[in-house]
């Protein structure tokens, strides 16, 4: 096996309304990330429970691994658009990839 | 193990009731669910209640009682829960199968007949925002954006509340026109516009474009006018072969639906308790001047006495699929936990437990009424 | 493509057998499924088995065959799955059907004749575990919690294992009481409160409350009253209306359950690899002594042949839905691997294969013999 | 709102079609779909279209209405979605029911008869790829792993296209030999085996026990196979308890699939628009080579009009689960978009649509043909 | 765009038994982060595979994102209580939030 | 209640498509880590979109909790063997678990 070297990225994870979905993805994509990845979620916070039981109901959860310019790019993007008016939790942190050329 | 397929050969001593006890709590409380059989159109007199029937509620429609199972099972937190698939499956059924019914009552329609039905039927989804828009801003003192989403809530209509309503008429053989679903799918759309336009002014900045996408593409209206348009295309020959699924499961899944809108109704409960009284009261005052609004233009359309209540039904009813969604997109700054608390956590337990059998007398003395004219 | 809908009319020459070759076998491995046609509480004769009726087992109830291709699909790897919402939706609608079926009976009988057998039962639930737990405590050397976890799981029921008792005993056109499936309600309970408590013993820690909760509020139970009480609440007229979702498509529904489950027991095999022999013969044995004992209080209650046998397999089945589940809230040192393995990877499988047909033969037996006294 | 069950009762008006306008239209857009009724095997003489005959398509089978209602939907970016699990679900009904039926068919036949059939069924699915790889090959200029994937779907079969021809063969009364589903399932092996083998050689490192188990694995198959067997083991009197499920809701399942399908269909268009016209060519022009071979096969089989459309059908159609899915674990290098392209993309939406009709009509030529030798 | 600045907080991240959601959840709500959000999940670990087909084969994936102080006290508190007889993983990382009130 | 002391691990996450789930679980398991967790996702990357709405088109978010010797293991093997016919991310982070004994 031939040894790969690290490359540090970032990691924005994006939690919000599943009503949102194709907005915010296409304003994700708008900011040009490789790709995103997107699961089913339900949670708590500040405007109460989102059970998961309906449409209305249910979360989102974003990942972008991008590089260290485009993350707080994207994060404030979305958080200004959105996060006045929709569920909403934004967190960035450091990853490693092994492909520095994808991100 | 049989069950007689036709309802009227229930055998024996049910029900039982014959010293009258509780005849005023039956008058109220299930109001006509109670009733004995009659004929189409005809007035059916109360029944005289037992005391064991008020307990088991013996001609309560079951779809009725799915839904307060899910209540119950909801409020005393069972970890009762259908999968959101199934939420959706059971919801896309149901849309598909009352556009389908609508459908081939059009298909075997002259079309000049209905088209002005449509419009008054419109106009009036257009008006009622216009009417609890007030209300709800001066009175109330919501938020301009919040104001305008329960108004818009209240002018659509409710596609669950509508199918239990042509159950319960289906289940005491009264008649209404087959076309009636075509007023559901209408219903949906005029009182988004208003609402947007409540909330929005005609400033400029509204993108008419993207809210259009929102409002037609939504999934709701999808089904309910796909459905529409494959029923008036295949016509009552070409559905038989889909008649099974769409049509002889669909109190099954009205059943299975309603079970789950208890569950989620009873998780909006909350809602309520936070944003006082004021909702709750017009989640329960408002189902009525609606339903007085949707009965006179029924008989003044010249709809039957089942087409009247259907009518009064529909426009008593507050959206929680269609209008939920588009203002989430488009007047992003209401308060989704408001319009849902009153529209699901009020307006729908109220008008599937006592208000449709209401609706219906509503729309017999509205009819006798007119007719006396 | 026509499919006759009366069973007896089955055309042409299958099943073919003359020689009897394989008749040995056939009296074993498929008990009574291979048996031909005969009136409600008569004995089945044997059926001669040609090797290709070894083969196909012609007699064999499909719903079985389902149980089987899920068994073979996950032994052999198969990338086969049915995903967990459907799993959900399947066993909500067969807790609801046999719920409703149940409640529909009950409104159209006296409670009286019902409340005594209903307190047999429940002891007999009760009173399993107690016998079951010293055989796994002192005999099997399992720790104290895993003994009462399994004997818990013993004294209660399994739903899908009654559902195809009593698909079996339609087939053969054997009636039964009606009231039957309040019996599968009350045996959920009794055992889990016995189990907790030899797990627990009457020590002051345990939340009772929070057990109650755990206990009554589980999604099983919930459907299965719910559905008891809303066919009460509807009787056989009331349910009408949903009988083509709950009822025609109840064995379509069992029969995917089963091929569900086929899958999930292959799963719990290899539970059983790492559990040694014990529970393997617990697993086997045990069912045996709930079926005889079953049968012998069903009898003296006074219940036909079928009720009998229904009963029988009842107290042989072993629970995996509501027991496990409480238990690993409220005794969640339990091993729920050790508990499953035998209740699904063994007792499951040798209950609908083969403890079925063999406990209806029981219920023949113990039937006639209280008869001759 | 009472729905006919026998098709021939049509009421009133519709078609309104009085003056021919749109004939030609009518004759080449929807082919067969909007002919009138006639007896099995015979030819069905074109109807003459109203101009509202050709918007709403009064005789087009409503599941292909479904499907074109998913089309529509995914290409108008509504967010109509059929949540995953409930896709397999659907699926899982099908490939059940399907092969239930095969099964049942098998039952009452001697198996004499048949094996030669499946042995040159089995034939033409191992040459078709052979056919359709050099094209691909050298005029496509496909990589050879591309080239060896699109050949291997083709000469496979898509179960959803098989549906739809089993239910306008139905619809238009032309009665088929009920063991057409064995030749569904036979089909979908051996194009796998021989585009692997184009795809790889006969190199050492193929992984041939691997691939055995991803192709007779893969979840399509087992469930085919087991409805086979099932179907096979229970017989006509066996599978009745299953019907209301499986046969009776089978329509109505397969218009729940066909619009989901018309969502993912959608999705793979723009797949087409990134490969160019080529694959766009091929899509359209392999299905009628691959039609004329499973017609003329199934002529000198001495199948009925109605069996060799399905076989002419069959051949025609593309796979997209079996294939696919094979493909991806065993030549990874193969692009999926590509052959999904072609198959979901052109093949499956132009077979449904189109091509089930035409194939209809190639049946009647090759056996009025075959019958004038 | 205004710039943000990110904030330094906590992510835990705990799987377990689906069955455990109504406990663990109210739990963790009962120790004050400001929210949750819950995934399916199914996975293999000490105590076998959880396949996802069912209930009981089911795993959760719970991630509340909250201060340096929190983070020990719920992924401590939560281990306490049920790593012992229950199916569980709880892994702490550091993650950057934009807004510092909030968590 | 006890004071609990945090280890450093790392944790691979892979997000690769749905039809791989079989092969690519024995390998990551042929490793040797102590488990693995699996969610259903979607997502868009340069292999287009996996809208999630079959088998074919969805993806799995595959978590791995190991040390750092096995991290890069796991990260490379799967890397090599999959990446270039699948669509495929792989990053690896930071993160703290309490139970030292168990990855
Ligand atoms: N502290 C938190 N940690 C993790 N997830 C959170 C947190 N707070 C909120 N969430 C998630 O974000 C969604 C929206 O949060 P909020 O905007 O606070 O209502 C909730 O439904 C949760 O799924
Ligand atoms: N090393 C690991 N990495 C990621 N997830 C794990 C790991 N070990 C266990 N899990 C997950 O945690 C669950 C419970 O683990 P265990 O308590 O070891 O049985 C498993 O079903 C997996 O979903
Ligand atoms: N930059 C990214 N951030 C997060 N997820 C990604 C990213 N790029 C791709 N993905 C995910 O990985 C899958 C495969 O990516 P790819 O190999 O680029 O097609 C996609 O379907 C996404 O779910
Ligand atoms: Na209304
Ligand atoms: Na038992
Ligand atoms: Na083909």
């Amino acid at each position: 096996m031939t040894t790969h070297s690290f490359h540090r990225r970032r990691l924005v994870t994006i939690i919000t309304e599943a009503t949102l979905e194709g907005a915010i993805l296409a304003d994700i994509d708008a900011l040009g990330p490789s790709g995103y990845t997107v699961t089913e979620a339900r949670g708590k916070g500040s405007r109460g429970i989102q059970s998961g039981s309906w449409g209305l109901a249910s979360n989102l959860r974003i990942e972008i691994v991008c590089d260290e310019t485009l993350a707080p790019k994207i994060a404030a993007t979305v958080h200004q658009k959105y996060a006045s008016n929709y569920g909403m939790v934004i967190y960035v942190s450091d990853v490693e990839v092994l492909r520095a050329d994808r991100y | 193990m049989a069950f007689p397929s036709s309802r009227g050969e229930r055998p024996g001593p049910v029900p039982r009731g014959i010293d009258c006890f509780g005849r005023r709590f039956g008058m109220w409380a299930m109001a006509d669910w109670s009733f004995t059989k009659q004929g189409p159109g005809g007035r059916i007199s109360p029944l005289c209640l037992s005391p064991w029937g008020l307990f088991v509620m013996p001609s309560l429609d079951p779809v009725i009682l799915f839904f307060i199972l899910g209540v119950v099972a909801g409020l005393s937190r069972s970890d009762l829960r259908l999968p959101a698939p199934i939420h959706d499956f059971l919801s896309m059924v149901l849309l598909l199968a009352i556009g389908l019914k609508g459908g081939v009552a059009l298909s075997q329609q002259p079309l000049g007949e209905v088209v002005p039905q449509v419009i008054a039927v419109g106009l009036m989804g257009g008006l009622m925002p216009l009417l609890a828009f007030p209300v709800l801003y001066r009175l109330g003192h919501l938020p301009r954006a919040d104001a305008a989403s329960v108004a818009a809530h209240y002018g659509s209509v409710s596609v669950g509340t509508y199918a239990v309503a042509a159950a319960f008429l289906a289940h005491h053989d009264v008649t209404f026109e087959d076309h009636m679903p075509v007023f559901v799918a209408v219903l949906e759309i005029p009182a988004i516009v208003v609402g947007i336009l409540l909330a929005r002014g005609l400033e400029k900045g509204t993108r008419w474009g993207r809210m259009a996408q929102e409002v037609f593409l939504g999934r709701g209206l999808v089904l309910l006018i796909g459905g529409l348009l494959i029923g008036l295309g295949a016509g009552p020959e070409g559905v038989a072969p889909i008649k099974p699924l769409f049509f002889d499961l669909f109190k099954g899944v009205l059943a299975l639906f309603l079970l789950d809108m208890g569950l989620i109704a009873a998780g909006h409960l909350g809602d309520l308790r936070r944003h006082g009284v004021f909702l709750l009261g017009f989640g329960l005052v408002m189902p009525l001047v609606g339903a007085t609004i949707g009965a006179t233009l029924g008989s003044a359309l010249g709809l039957s006495v089942g087409g009247v209540a259907l009518l009064s039904t529909m426009a008593a009813s507050a959206s929680y699929i269609a209008v939920p969604a588009a203002f989430r997109m488009i007047v992003p700054e209401a308060n989704p936990a408001l319009s849902l608390g009153a529209s699901l956590g009020v307006t729908f337990p109220f008008n599937i437990l006592l208000g449709v059998p209401l609706y219906y007398q509503l729309a017999l003395q509205v009819h006798a009424f007119m007719e006396a004219l």
